[in-house]
């Protein structure tokens, strides 16, 4: 039952959109309370700038959370606070949710392992330099820190477009999702491979702007 | 303005504790450069990081402009960092931002506008001789250029204590003398107090006004420049003219070794003790220099072994120097 | 563009699998699972076999057992899903005999009736293509739709529908998504099973026929092992009466009302 | 339909072993084979020690194929190679082919970004006291990166108890495919409930270990 | 054994181009130590990375031990890379490894037994007085603790060539004294050749044989120590043997500046010079120095103003020296 090929565009050009949409959306989302809480992650443990055991104990578990429970058991256990987001449980902006609360601690992890590497030597002129806590934070740690930020950003929006597919189950479609419904499901070769190609382009795509982004940053300022 | 007392710092605890400061005590004036010197892992960069509060200190206080750091926190704590220039052994650059945007940082932290910046950022790198080299990144520089950008970042801020942890060793005489030169003017300017930790013995005699030697963790002598250098049983004093190794003496002569042990050596010293010994004096090495308008040196001449030692001596210190024979063992170079 | 392994060289061999048979349930159902032990218990031993129930959560690597000879046979699927997998997969797997009729209805918490869903609303249906024609099927049964009658129902399509009087927008949507997205839908038609797992009981059953026969679950057994003589016996086993009688008097709560027994048409 | 407390012990038990043996497993070939990859694309790459453009473009591209797919697309894609590694496509082994495809490249990027914020000054003390190019490596590029390793290791174990998850549908059952199962599709909260509790236990645990690994390593080696 | 021809290097490429080093020829032969002094960002670092090879060069060639190491590549490289010891500018250490394992590192790559490796460290922890640190991670370390780790790993595989870049710039007198020390032993042990880049002058003097100056990617001046310090126009020679601050003269006295330019010079020349002028020759400052066994010096003495210059030149050359009068630019200290 291959969908014939003039069917194909119909079918995959919308879904391409709604991965480019949910991706797009949650990342935004992901980097914006993720490099926070990756700082905080940092910063709170015995080698940052504020160290604070217990604060960091509690953060660090909240952040596992997010990671510990499969996606579509975390999908389903947030459907009352989707719900209470979105006002929805299908589509879109329902998968925005639980996707967002898998990927930002995701983030927060590569975000406070990129700054850990950051050596104590440039905190320090920070701080000798004046610095607020703010201050050092954004422009020591995480500007020093680019290369690995931009690193983890690539690997974290394959991880995107992964948990994509699988959050296409309420309703929020997208090409993720299409390869596992007609490819895996209803065995449409045809779609299938379509979708495994687009797939694979975009991850490339993503990871070769990563990596020429990532070099660009680290280029000239290399040690 | 920076008043030390009995600051101790350890690493570690229990039986594997290690002292590495033991009760150091040190004031620096207002306008004072205060050179700190002693061996390798002696406790002075230690010490460095305790004023600027980098590193707690176990025990003591510090006192920065009256002022009790380790009871500051936040803002108040940043102002009076704000206040201390820290230069780096070892550079230390954000090595992703350029040497000006390096210099900036200092600047952007303060709230200084663009403008502000740029301009102050221009000053400083002419001041350091680097304005060719503003837009390179910390790795396309040399390791004196990074030096001097450290130096200049330090001085963004035009803070009133400095603290120059070697920041003109690996420096050329020239640049190392023209940075002293850029130290000494603000100083003057500023009233800056400079706390200036070296291994370079010329640039203590030439810029400090106090010198305290660190070592183990204690400061085992200290003093203004002419004091110690005039003192002829210092060790330091020998530390800060070193032995040069000096010519043979002839057969029938012996080498001494002088110093000046008075403010008042009459500069033709060597003509008096010559005629009041009735013999020709030879220079074998010589280190004779002004510091602070007083003449200090330490010297090897050839005296006629023929003469008492008394006498020798006696003439010596009539002319205001002290000696002794340096006997036997003639050194062909100085250098072990 | 899936191939397959292993059957050739299994079927030479008489009596592959003994008297000691694995058969599949798709381990997300609980009904399967407590039917296909209640048959390994109670009917099972009189035909001289032992069953072995082999939980699979995925249906494709089940159906790919079965073919490979790993598993003896499986009730889990219909046959026009079987007829399709084995086109797409170069399965061979036989539809043997119709085991039971999974309940299928149209469920909705905003409606008390079909006849009070609303002019354009938004009825759910599950995506793959044999659950959509089922759904399709119901909802023709039920005078909601008109489907293309040149088309095999069993096979029908979105795009067959030819009727659709009161504007239904018909939202294609996940397996397993129902009972948690039901207060989204005016209505969604599916498996009983899927809201009786999570508690939604008949009270939002707003429409339950008996389902059609094409979808009966059926005993499948990979083609090459059809004559081994344990496959037989597996197959009398089902076949049994007991089975037929088990599912239309058990009050077994995780059967009851999901499992009926196959029906007429 | 709460399965009974007392039977709960008799599912998840096993279910924890599998999850173990699974992981376990799949880590030990992810490293083995995960860590030569990273260090290729690093070492090919412009910054690397033996920078090859060409062969750098080919290696990411095969890095990027194992994580651009979505995990039960790769896992149905691969069916014919795990049936020729493992012999079989059911259960545990047929699990470990499509997890281990998918870790490596993944535990590869983490690794590559790990290694590249080792100073090029450290690598040039390992040229110059004459070390081989293997030898440079293992001692100045893994060891030197040795916290950002291990919290990518984390990171990836973590990652992989996911993926069990999905996983688990082949028959290699795992915690997280109970949890999906009887918390997801079966409505069983008894179940899903121990198994989130175990679930997030384990993160936490792995999180916990790794941290403290992590700052063992970097503790005292700081600058 | 180092035979440098020519050797260019630029970074960039067209119109952004920098040349950093402009066709630079040099040979340091074996057993030589030769030193390389010159401004910050010379050069100095560049020309010891092509050595090494850790930079190539743009163009010319660089043979060490007669050997093209641009032509080699792999364990034929290796080899090669191990006859020659690097001491960095900054250290560079392994992080994660204490003292002791970096300086293993380089016995560890060649295969060294574990009990080889272990007797070699020791010996080595000795050599840079650092026994008691063995297990201290860099960070625990002191800037010249580090340093001397560093040199203690460049001299691991007892290499035929070594390049120390600023090598002791933050040690302390003492430690830089007994390093030279260290480097000289070795040198005359193993005929060791011996690159040396450096900005402190009595380095220069004390332990190399030959100096090169290089600046602004060239070499401008080169020569063996003697002859360099012996030459009155050489600006190298200012450089070596610095200027000092000098006393004031008399109100009818002027100060004139003395080098020794011959070897010849007697140790007695003041009287000389004061019989030959009838007049009190007085000390303002000085340096005077023994270096191969030749005196080299530089010196501000007081004259009788009443004397013409000519005459003064004539005594002065007459003992070996050449002079000339400050005339009336009397500086308080010479640090500009
Ligand atoms: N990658 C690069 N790109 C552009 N310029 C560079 C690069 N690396 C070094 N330079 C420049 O080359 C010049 C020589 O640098 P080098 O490190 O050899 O100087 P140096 O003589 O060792 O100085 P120092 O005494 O300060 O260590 C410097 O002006 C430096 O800015
Ligand atoms: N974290 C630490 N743990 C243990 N010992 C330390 C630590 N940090 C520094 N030390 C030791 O403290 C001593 C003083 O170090 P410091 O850096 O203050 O020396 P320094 O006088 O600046 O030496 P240098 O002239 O070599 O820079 C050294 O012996 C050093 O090994
Ligand atoms: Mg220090
Ligand atoms: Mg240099």
């Amino acid at each position: 039952m291959n969908t014939p090929w003039p069917q194909v565009p119909a079918l995959v050009l919308p879904a391409l959109g709604d991965t480019a949409a949910m991706v797009g959306i949650v990342m935004v989302i992901v980097v914006l309370l993720g490099t926070p809480l990756g700082v905080l992650l940092h910063n709170t443990s015995p080698l940052g700038l504020f160290p604070r055991p217990a604060v960091n104990a509690v953060i660090s578990w909240i952040a596992n959370l997010g990671r510990s429970l499969p996606f579509l058991v975390l999908l389903a256990a947030v459907i009352p606070f989707t719900q209470f987001v979105v006002g929805t449980n299908i589509g879109i902006q329902a998968a925005i949710v639980p996707m967002s609360l898998a990927g930002i601690p995701f983030f927060a992890r590569l975000v406070e392992n990129a700054i850990r590497e950051v050596p104590s030597d440039i905190t320090n002129v920070g701080l000798v330099s004046g610095g607020s806590t703010l201050q050092i934070i954004r422009s020591a740690q995480l500007a020093e820190a680019l290369p690995g930020l931009f690193a983890g950003f690539t690997i974290n929006v394959i991880a995107m477009i992964e948990y994509s597919a699988i959050a296409g189950a309420v309703g929020a479609g997208g090409i993720g999702y299409l390869a596992v419904n007609y490819g895996y499901q209803r065995f449409d070769g045809n779609i299938m491979l379509v979708c495994v190609l687009i797939l694979i382009a975009l991850a490339q795509s993503v990871q070769f702007l990563g990596d020429r982004v990532v070099r660009r940053v680290s280029g000239a300022a290399r040690t | 303005m920076i008043e030390i007392s009995a600051v101790s710092k350890s690493y570690g605890s229990g039986r594997s504790a290690v002292t590495v400061l033991d009760r150091v005590s040190l004031t620096v004036e207002r306008g004072e450069i205060a050179a700190v010197v002693g061996p390798s892992g002696a406790g002075k960069s230690t010490l460095a990081h305790c004023i600027n509060l980098l590193v707690t200190p176990t025990s003591g206080q510090i006192l920065v402009g009256g002022e009790d750091l380790t009871r500051l926190t936040g803002a108040a704590l940043r102002t009076a960092r704000r206040s201390i220039g820290t230069v780096f052994q070892g550079s230390s650059l954000l090595r992703r931002r350029t040497a000006a945007q390096n210099i900036a940082l200092p600047l952007e932290y303060f709230g200084v506008t663009r403008a502000g910046q740029r301009a102050r950022v221009g000053e400083l790198l002419d001041m350091v001789g680097l304005a060719d080299r503003a837009d390179a990144y910390p790795s396309e520089l040399s390791g004196g250029q990074r030096q001097r950008i450290g130096i200049a970042r330090a001085l963004a801020l035009r803070p009133s204590v400095l603290l120059a942890d070697e920041a003109t060793s690996g420096l050329d005489p020239a640049t190392t003398a023209s940075i002293l030169g850029l130290f000494k003017r603000i100083r003057d300017e500023f009233d800056l107090s400079i706390v200036l930790i070296t291994h370079e013995m010329d640039v203590v005699r030439e810029t400090a006004d106090t010198v305290a030697r660190l070592e183990g963790g204690r400061i085992v002598e200290a003093g203004s420049i002419a004091e110690v250098l005039t003192n002829p049983g210092s060790s330091l004093a020998r530390e800060l003219i070193p032995d040069r190794a000096h010519l043979a003496p002839a057969a029938d002569e012996t080498a001494w070794e002088l110093v000046y042990s008075s403010a008042q050596v009459r500069s033709d010293w060597l003509l008096d003790v010559s005629d009041a010994l009735n013999t020709r004096v030879g220079l074998l090495s010589a280190t004779i220099e002004q510091v602070d308008g007083t003449g200090v040196g330490r010297l090897v001449v050839s005296i006629d072994s023929g003469l008492a030692d008394a006498a020798v001596r006696d003439a010596l210190s009539k002319a205001g120097l002290s000696g002794n024979p340096l006997g036997a063992h003639k050194r062909e170079r100085s250098a072990a | 563009a899936r191939f397959t392994v292993g059957n050739a060289q299994a079927a030479g061999t008489k009596d592959h699998f003994g008297t000691s048979l694995k058969v599949a349930y798709l381990s997300t159902d609980s009904a399967q699972q407590t039917f296909v032990e209640w048959v390994a218990k109670n009917v099972a031993p009189a035909h001289g076999i032992t069953i072995v129930p082999t939980g699979i959560g995925d249906p494709n690597t089940l159906s790919q057992a079965v073919n490979d000879g790993k598993i003896a046979g499986t009730e889990y699927a219909h046959k026009p899903w079987i007829d399709e997998s084995d086109a797409a997969n170069h399965w061979k797997i036989t539809s043997t005999e119709p085991v039971f009729q999974w309940a299928y209805s149209i469920y909705s918490t905003r409606h008390a009736s079909i006849k009070a869903l609303p002019d354009g609303a938004t009825i759910g249906i599950l995506d793959d293509p044999a659950n959509t024609a089922q759904a399709l099927i119901l909802l023709s049964r039920a005078g909601l739709i008109g489907l293309d009658p040149s088309v095999d129902p069993s096979k029908s399509t979105l795009n067959d529908v030819t009727k659709n009087p009161r504007h239904f927008v018909l939202k294609p949507i996940a397996f397993g998504s129902a009972a948690r997205t039901l207060g989204d839908f005016d209505a969604i038609v599916t498996y009983n099973f899927e809201f009786n797992a999570a508690g939604i009981g008949a009270k939002a059953r707003i429409y339950a026929p008996p389902a059609p026969r094409v979808f009966a679950a059926q005993l499948a057994i990979g083609t090459p092992y059809l004559k081994d003589a344990s496959i037989k016996k597996l197959i009398e086993t089902f076949k049994d009466p007991k089975v037929a009688k088990y599912l239309a008097t058990t009050t077994d709560p995780k059967v009851k009302g999901q499992l009926t027994p196959v029906s007429a048409k």
